[in-house]
């Protein structure tokens, strides 16, 4: 069990630790959010998983649950935010993008 | 280990405290300062003080930025007037 | 330019004073007379797990009154200064579906996740400060997703007055009924370590989450809407 | 063993903040240092969590909620000043 907790947040780590790469790496905003929050958010689940298989309690394994579902509830939101604000201030793609459907659609004005 | 835990996490602590002082663009200034906040919490986990660290992630993370923002949309709303 | 010099170097120089105040931290052998008497009576007296809380909001409370009071200055000051007369109409961007959708779905629990920050106050870290922030937040989402959204000035006002009222009517209940102002011992102190115990801290609590959280949701709503 | 396999997915999740700070010092523009400061808050999370564990506070896990909770309404907040929605 405490094996297994171990390796599971191993994974966990190395998929934070690629998100982080990525999110230095990749060419434009819209790629750098893509890792910065599915590869994170994949690594957090694992790494708060294996730390709670690990150390088997059972508060703390409700606990842990908890805590991913935030993760999982608010993380998508705040970049969904993000890269729509980065498209309407207009910040390039990079050249290799073959699809923009936000920009096809008629957008928003102020209202 | 918790000895480079708190070295590295000091280190990027000034180097963002830098970042605020100097950048030119006010809102990057914000967002280094939300990133002072963050290790700081860390820093006070660390130190064994979590309802300080619990203080600094309420305020320093949600709060503290929004204000800035708000102060910040004031001031361009201002200008914004005084041009047209 | 020298200033920035300056500034750098004062920078460095100031974590170089900190650093050995992180490294070399040791728990200390013994406590001093005050700290002593707290962490060993502080449990067994009052009954709170979280000895943190007990000093706050027992032993130091009158400090605490001073606090939410410095707040509320603040909230006052605040309204004071940014009272702005001619409003030129603004355009402003509607917030798109998904953040409308995930703010329904979220306050609620921000909100519950608040309120058990300031209950629990007595058992896990946390308290009334951090609970009445949390709550503030929860408000600031919904502002930031609704653009015609305004807080009512007038139930804010009787929330912050009537919390801030209790609280020192539970100060003064103490002082009659029990030891001192503040005294938490005029409720039963219950079991050690579960919800219902600690006498009044837990409520004292919640009326600081409650007091805090409007006037910071005060401050928000004047810096970002203007009265019409 | 068990210790040695946490305390390197420690430091590889400590890597990995160092590595988004890069980002946040170089990152051209606002809303890039925004996306590498959202990727540091995650690990983050993960590390007060992983710290909660080894030093056997498990109260620690506290701190990691308000942080799971909160720290997206920053985000959103400068998204939607970007956008000019505030």
């Amino acid at each position: 069990m405490a094996m297994a907790g171990a390796i599971i947040s191993l994974i966990g780590a190395v998929f934070l630790f690629l998100g982080a790469l990525g999110v230095l790496r990749m060419p434009d905003i819209y790629n750098r959010m893509q890792a910065g929050t599915k590869a994170t958010t994949l690594g957090s689940i694992l790494f708060l998983l294996g730390l709670g298989l690990g150390h088997f309690h059972k508060v703390c394994i409700c606990k842990t649950i908890i805590l991913v579902l935030f993760i999982i509830f608010t993380n998508p939101i705040s970049s969904h935010a993000l890269a729509r604000a980065a498209h309407y201030i207009g910040i390039r793609l990079t050249k290799k993008t073959v699809l923009d459907k936000l920009h096809e659609e008629d957008r928003e004005e102020l209202v | 280990m918790i000895l480079t835990i708190i070295i590295v996490l000091g280190i990027l602590m000034l180097a963002a405290a830098f970042m605020a002082l100097y950048l030119k663009d006010l809102l990057s200034a914000i967002i280094a300062s939300g990133a002072i906040s963050l290790m700081a919490s860390v820093i006070y986990i660390i130190l064994a003080a979590p309802d300080v660290a619990m203080t600094e992630a309420a305020i320093g993370s949600g709060l503290t930025t929004i204000v800035f923002l708000y102060a910040l949309h004031l001031v361009r709303k201002k200008q914004e007037d005084k041009h047209d | 330019m020298i200033k920035r010099f300056f500034s750098l170097i004062f920078v460095v120089l100031l974590a170089l004073v900190f650093l050995p105040l992180v490294t070399e931290i040791k728990p200390l052998s013994e406590l001093g007379m005050t700290s002593a008497k707290y962490a060993e009576d502080g449990a067994a007296e009052l009954g709170a797990a979280n000895l943190v809380t007990s000093v706050v909001v027992t032993y130091r409370g009158l400090d605490t009154l001073g606090e939410v009071t410095v707040l509320f200055i603040t909230t006052a000051g605040i309204g004071f200064m940014l009272r702005r007369k001619t409003i030129l109409p603004e355009k402003k961007r509607r917030a798109s579906e998904i953040l409308k959708s995930g703010t329904s779905f979220l306050l609620p629990l921000i909100i519950l996740f608040g309120v058990y920050i300031f209950v629990h106050g007595h058992l896990t870290p946390g308290g009334g400060f951090q609970g009445g922030v949390v709550i503030a937040s929860a408000i600031v989402l919904l502002m930031l997703s609704d653009i015609n959204m305004h807080p009512d000035h007038n139930i804010l006002n009787w929330l912050e007055s009537l919390s801030g009222a209790f609280y020192v009517i539970m100060g003064i209940l103490g002082l009659i009924l029990a030891g001192g102002f503040l005294d938490n011992r005029f409720l039963p102190l219950g079991e050690f370590g579960k919800i219902f115990s600690a006498g009044a801290i837990p409520v004292i609590y919640s009326l600081i989450g409650l007091k805090v959280g409007a006037e910071l949701v005060g401050i928000l709503n004047k810096l970002g809407r203007e009265d019409k | 063993m068990v210790e040695i396999i946490y305390n390197i997915a420690g430091i590889i999740a400590l890597a990995g903040i160092v590595i988004a700070f890069i980002r946040l010092l170089l990152g051209p523009t606002a809303a890039d240092r925004t996306v590498a400061l959202d990727a540091m808050t995650i690990i983050t999370i993960s590390l007060i969590a992983w710290l909660g564990y080894m030093l056997g506070r498990k109260i620690y896990l506290d701190v990691a909620m308000v942080y799971a909770l909160i720290s997206f309404i920053g985000v959103v907040a400068i998204a939607r000043y970007l956008e000019r929605g505030l």
